[in-house]
């Protein structure tokens, strides 16, 4: 196991799903059970590749239920344990998510989202940022990371094991199909050598000891006979999620100070916003861009700060408002005016950005 | 009381005459006999069988209805030397979870899977299962079970065995008959201990609450009636 | 700001035209550029026009997808019709010219659309299989983001194995390459 | 852990027969199974404030009530024969 | 089938499963398949005492998956087909829901919700209403009766089978744990009597003639090769969604002209907001209520209005913001504060809205 | 080309050499001989087998992956008068679905599946399935399949034949003999349009893509490999 | 306003409260008044103490559960502790008085705490299957808003099948309630 | 609906071998099974762009090749014997 993964840092050319791969892995990831969907299957392919040589395991289920459910087993022998999965799987995805929420089990999933609803098409969306975010039977006690780059991913899908493990809340890193599919260039690099200390994971059953002789037994259930039972349980952790969400809040912008208008979006959609908001300014236009990272929970101060400040706001998305509607709920309360430009399943380009910009700026 | 229950949490929550009470206790007897309880790991289904979240000396997880396989194989998976248990009923076995046992099965994994057969699902309140018997009484077939638009018991035992090898471990005892249960279940928990493969014990089981039957009836149907459908035995003993 | 190169590459399924953009996206990287290659992506393993984006360039890369092409490359009548929609009138549209009776269907307000004989050259010249290594020097040739060296370093990194056994090839390959160059600087 | 049920024993002929009325939920599976029929309801309730299970003398001490308890109520301890 | 379920109107006191199983048959619904979860059994219990009597099917699928799936399959062969669920069942549900979505098929499933997140308990909640709205991989191009008493029940499941033919989106009645499981009384009446059109259902497959020979042979899918394909056919229906939302929007308001406080909440915590308002009103306090029959769609003109009105709102349920979150993407733009009083999974009772009123009144 | 088949979407949209293509001629074949074009309704999964969505010139269903026999059990029961097929792939009937698959058949659904066994799940791009073959290199057994950690390829036919009741028919036959294979699904919809009991014909089929081979390749893995696991014949035949 | 009555019924599983309650909740239902009765349920099938809630009202009932009751009833030690604070100011809190060392953990703040002993009267004066009928008196008694007469109808309706048998029953039944109705007038 | 697919038909000794390029994905399969081997690929496109399937003089009319087709594209006529 101590075969470094990544000996130096380096440069290097690929997909997104074999970023994954490779991040997982210098995450010090031990085992991925999944089922295969287009467009994560190349997760799985890479990683079955090298897992043997890395001494870690693999388990192909037979649905993604089982991959969850194997996955929070995975994750309660106190293993670092992940799946992936898109679209439908990731319906399916939310029956043992809804269990990971509720036990608090550090669960990783990546997610490449495909277009909706149904099987709709195996490419590419933003529509599954409702069903990330505040999915299942449960109040979204989830972190959810939106990527937008090569280099991102493989940042966040490490960060991703660290945040399950140290709040103990299901933790997503959303990609999409695009991402999955392209390939650019990124740099590999093994956290540790950059001083990203990785939290080990810790073991919720088949602890040491003989339960009921050297220690208690640890029984864990997510079954409650009361409504005041599951009141308390649910609040405690609501407020310990509201706890810690300013610390796993992130988000960038640019330009916000001076600008007329500033243009809202995430994942892959930001990248257009970022290349037509430089293009903008390039132009003389006064633009900029808020792009929260995590979706779930948002950054909620810089939020409302931004919907304090009187800009025109344009949220760009490729879902019909699922994105919106999580902004809306934080930026509440603000009466500056939310233009919005929603592709559903389909991808946003900069000229089109620029476009919808310059219809609000004239 | 076997070892390995957890006597704090004793009375269980099973009803009045429950078989999984007489389940769970010729698994304890067999955990104490292999001694095995400082490295086993107990999961239980959503059904009757998650009122055992506590029950035993063991770390346990409660799943969700169906998903107890597959959270034990997950766990299995990672740590391999680990002896792992998945309890589960008819219900959460044989209809909402099928398919991860019969996978679980087929790709032989070092697990061992119990399955309680109360005929019907209990914890909802009794409605028809997968193993309900012809002409049989529940709230979803309350002019009695009709084969011709539900069909006939499942024998899931004998589907379980055609999917596995040769050398897993495959039976079905019955509460009718303590000591062979607890030798098959003990023969199954040795098959996952020597890493042979994939183990499976079915338990006809008793469930008066929703049988609406009293202690004669209930021997009754599980000594006379259960045994018309569901034959005892062992189909894979890797012998 | 950085000016991104945007190539559009289009053709039937075993033309080719996916490794010729990966190549070229990777000697791009190799160049030290940001390089962003994408295929599109479907339900049917075989069928359908094959089209790959890529884009080149200095700085950041936007959306994976664009509308518009600075290169268009369609080498069959189904990937000239996918594509058309990608011309604009700063782009160039080549074609392979042995496609029969498709100049009514060309882009209309294309800046430049360049007619080239790949098929003809790489069986005439060379040998059916180079066809996607013609289209390749093609597109440098046309784009001029990357030097020939490197795609010919790049395409030695691919199939070097196979030039390993058979040196003759490497040969054949890059001289198909350096014809591919001139096939549009002459169109 | 220790148990802390409080058990009940009757001394007879052939052993003692002890019962744990906090356990014993009055299901009647051991008195069905009794092979002597020694076994009937008590007037001590059991935990579910139904009657629990008592022995009269005909009991044999063979362990069948004890073993088909699905409570673990009933212990049963032989006499050795001198 | 031309047997009338109810001859002449009559008054019952019932539980709430007992009135669905009722509105089921009087609504003309031919088929039901269901999969048992508590608090919803009983629906299936009546239904299968019932449906012999009427020459109505029943079936019992092996889960939730396959109770979705075969409720799409009788709807497609052009039958009143309908199924009831909850709680991790309803999760299940997303992934046919998804499908139904897509394909815009008329199917109607009863939700009782209970307490979540996972198995929870049996008993009740409002934590099923993103789910049930905006669940799955889609657009939430669902229509959602959120019921609140018995009589409820029985109008809202009859007029579900209306809306949803009518229409072709997937229809949901909104229950829970309480109303399911509670008795009260209520009125039976025959609701073609009461002059209440039932719209037949139709055939998508199976229909009159030869494919190929007497007519083209319908071709139904929801997997698209393209992202373009994909658009067009969502946005046309989201288009359409928008279209008839005005005409499915239902709400109840009162004393909201002359009010100070507004108190905003659906379902079952409605009947503790109306009461207490009833009983505040009689204090002399300037109170009045707000409620959402349809959570999807959301009465958009009337929240809007009730928005700009300047009041002060308090919006109470018992999920943790899952309403809240839905009205504020309405209420958007308005900067009227939003009170809230979130329950998650447990009963809010009239004394607690009041108290929770004065808070904000003093 | 069949009757039944729906001409102007022909070329078909399966791959050269598709085996799927094969089993759907035999299926045609099959409903013209049988006359039933008119009131047979045609469901197909997600796998390879939704290129078949517009195939037949029959009212037709594409699903989800694993849902087709759940949606055509659902037409079934709605409508019991038409003769309703569930088309699949083995990810799609031996995996994700096999619950539906197996409850169908506990159930005795009148309805006919038909299931193309083409070792591994083609659509996406051809990973390990059920049916994978021992040392068979698929992406996610990339140094071919290992039976210790992934088990032996399932014997799904054999497994619904173990639930299934003496009156269903239940068969495998391979694309290696068409006129056999024919004659399997035209009882198989036979028992269905008598009405008798479920029925089952699990195809061997091909995926020249993802087995990646020539066409004489492509037999030989048809006709020598595939036997070797899978053995054609009829379990159930209700004679 | 109406005014509405709040019952909370809580004992062992046997003790039959839930019946009780539904047919008081019928009554009032048959009396043309507003009823609601909803019970206390979870995973477990056996075991517990079983409450019931009721409510009876001339105008439209609010949320199905409250806060405080009326008259809360508790028939065993576990139904006390899990009840008391159901109990205020305005509440009746009945509870057997054959529950044995109890009387510390009643309620503070009930308005009045009535101890009955309706398991003595049961098997003395009746017999122990007429428990839950004498409770069901109790509460008609403490309430008053069924009358007596509406009360036996319900429970004629409910086992009339089991007194056309056994004509003696019916007799057995309605004694049993009126001596309910007495305790809590005597107490 | 009619077939609109362009036959292209060989006369050949015992039967008439027509083959629809437009349906010929040029698999292959055909060709492997004929017992005569008198099958091969021909110039002739076909609907993908590769080569379709010809026959040669020694074909029989046997219809093997047409039964393995998975895309219908070989319809065989035999000639009748006088
Ligand atoms: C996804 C889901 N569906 C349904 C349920 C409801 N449910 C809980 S237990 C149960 C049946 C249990 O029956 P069985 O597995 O036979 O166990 P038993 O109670 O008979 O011991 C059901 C259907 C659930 N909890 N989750
Ligand atoms: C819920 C869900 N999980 C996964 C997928 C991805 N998926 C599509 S097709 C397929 C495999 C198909 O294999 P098989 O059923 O064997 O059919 P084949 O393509 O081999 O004909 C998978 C896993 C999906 N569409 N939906
Ligand atoms: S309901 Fe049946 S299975 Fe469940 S605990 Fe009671 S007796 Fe046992
Ligand atoms: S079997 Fe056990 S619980 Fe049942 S009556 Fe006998 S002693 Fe009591
Ligand atoms: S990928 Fe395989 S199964 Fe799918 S169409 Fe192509 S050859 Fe057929
Ligand atoms: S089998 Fe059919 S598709 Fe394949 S090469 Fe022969 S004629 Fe062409």
């Amino acid at each position: 196991m101590s075969k470094k993964i990544v000996e130096q840092e380096k440069r290097a050319f690929m997909t997104g799903n074999e970023v994954v791969a490779w991040a997982a892995l210098a995450a010090k990831a031990d085992i991925m059970y999944g089922y295969p969907i287009t467009p994560q299957n190349e997760i799985m392919h890479y990683w079955t590749r090298m897992a043997p040589k890395y001494e870690k395991s693999f388990l192909q289920t037979e649905d993604e239920l089982s991959a969850g459910f194997t996955t929070i087993g995975g994750v309660m022998a106190g293993r670092k344990a992940f799946t992936a999965t898109a679209g439908p799987g990731n319906t399916l995805m939310q029956e043992p998510m809804s269990m990971a929420e509720m036990m608090r089990l550090p669960t990783v999933v990546v997610v490449q989202q495909r277009g909706g609803p149904s099987t709709a098409t195996v490419i590419y969306s933003q529509q599954e940022v409702t069903m990330t975010s505040i999915g299942g039977n449960g109040e979204g006690m989830r972190i959810v990371y939106s990527t937008s780059s090569h280099q991102e991913l493989y940042d966040y899908t490490i960060k991703a094991f660290n945040t399950a493990w140290k709040y103990r809340f299901p933790t997503f890193v959303l990609g999409d199909g695009y991402q999955a599919k392209m390939r650019e260039s990124l740099t590999l690099y093994d956290p540790e050598a950059r001083g990203i200390e990785l939290i080990p994971p810790e073991a919720y059953v088949g602890k040491e000891g003989v339960p009921g002789k050297d220690r208690p037994p640890a029984h864990f259930r997510n079954t409650y006979n009361m409504e005041e039972e599951l009141y308390e349980l649910v609040m405690d952790a609501l407020q310990d999620y509201e706890k810690i969400s300013p610390d796993v809040a992130e988000y960038h912008s640019a330009g916000i100070e001076d600008a007329e208008l500033v243009i809202v979006g995430h994942g892959i959609v930001y990248r257009a916003i970022k290349a037509a908001v430089e293009a903008m300014r390039e132009k003389g236009l006064r633009v900029g861009y808020f792009r929260p990272v995590t979706l779930r929970p948002l950054p909620v101060p810089q939020i409302k700060e931004l919907m304090a400040s009187n800009k025109q706001i344009l949220l760009m998305e490729s879902s019909y408002g699922q994105l919106a509607r999580l902004f809306k709920d934080v930026a509440y309360g603000s009466s500056t005016k939310i233009n919005t430009f929603f592709k559903p399943g389909m991808g946003i380009t900069a000229e089109e950005v620029e476009a919808a910009a310059r219809e609000i700026l004239k | 009381m076997p070892q390995s229950w957890r006597a704090d949490t004793k009375p269980h929550k099973f009803c009045p005459g429950c078989g999984h009470g007489l389940v769970l206790k010729c698994l304890g007897q067999a955990i104490d006999e292999l001694g095995i309880q400082g490295k086993t790991v107990f999961g239980c289904d959503i059904g009757c069988s998650l009122l055992s979240w506590d029950f035993f000396n063991l770390d346990s997880v409660q799943t969700h209805h169906g998903r107890t396989t597959p959270v034990v194989t997950g766990i299995k998976r990672a740590r391999p030397e680990l002896i792992c248990i998945a309890y589960m009923g008819d219900g959460g076995g044989y209809s909402i979870g099928v398919q991860h046992l019969i996978s679980a099965a087929a790709r032989d994994e070092k697990i061992t899977a119990i399955l309680a057969n109360n005929t019907q699902y209990a914890m909802t309140g009794g409605q028809m299962a997968p193993t309900t018997m012809p002409g049989q009484k529940t709230e979803t077939t309350p002019y009695g079970r009709d084969p011709e638009t539900t069909g006939f018991p499942l024998h899931g035992q004998e589907m379980v065995a055609s999917v596995s090898r040769e050398e897993a471990y495959v039976a079905r005892g019955s509460i009718a008959n303590l000591r062979q249960l607890k030798s098959f279940i003990k023969k199954a928990l040795e098959n996952q201990m020597k890493e042979i493969g994939f183990s499976f014990v079915e338990a006809l089981s008793a469930c008066p609450t929703n049988w609406r039957t009293n202690a004669a009836e209930t021997w009754d149907f599980i000594e006379e009636k259960m045994p018309v459908y569901f034959k005892v035995g062992e189909t894979r003993k890797n012998e | 700001m950085n000016k991104t190169t945007k190539i559009v590459l289009a053709g039937e399924g075993g033309q080719g035209v996916q490794s010729v953009a990966e190549i070229i996206a990777e000697a791009a990287n190799e160049e030290g550029k940001q390089a962003l290659y994408i295929p599109n992506f479907g339900v049917e393993q075989r069928g359908g026009v094959s089209v790959a984006y890529v884009q080149i360039s200095d700085g950041d890369i936007g959306a994976p997808k664009f509308q518009t092409g600075d290169i268009v490359v369609a080498l069959s009548d189904r990937a000239v019709r996918r594509t058309v929609n990608y011309a604009g009138p700063g782009t160039t549209f080549v074609y392979e010219s042995g496609i029969e009776g498709i100049e009514s269907e060309l882009p209309q307000k294309a800046g430049r659309i360049l007619p080239i004989p790949a098929i003809d050259v790489a069986k005439n010249e060379f040998h059916p299989r180079v066809f996607n290594i013609i289209i390749m020097g093609a597109v440098i040739g046309a784009t001029g983001v990357i030097p020939l060296e490197r795609a010919k370093a790049a395409v030695e990194k691919k199939l070097g194995y196979k030039f390993e056994k058979q040196p003759k090839l490497r040969d054949l390959n890059f001289k198909a390459m350096e014809r591919g160059v001139e096939l549009v600087a002459e169109a | 852990m220790t148990m802390e049920f409080q058990p009940r024993t009757q001394e007879l002929e052939k052993g003692y027969f002890t019962l744990f009325p906090g356990l014993c939920k009055g299901c009647g599976l051991c008195i069905e199974k009794c092979p002597k029929k020694s076994l009937g309801w008590s007037d001590v309730l059991g935990v579910y404030g139904t009657p629990s299970v008592r022995a009269n003398s005909d009991c044999i001490a063979c362990g069948i009530c004890r073993d088909v308890c699905p409570d673990c109520a009933i212990h049963i301890e032989k006499k050795v024969k001198h």
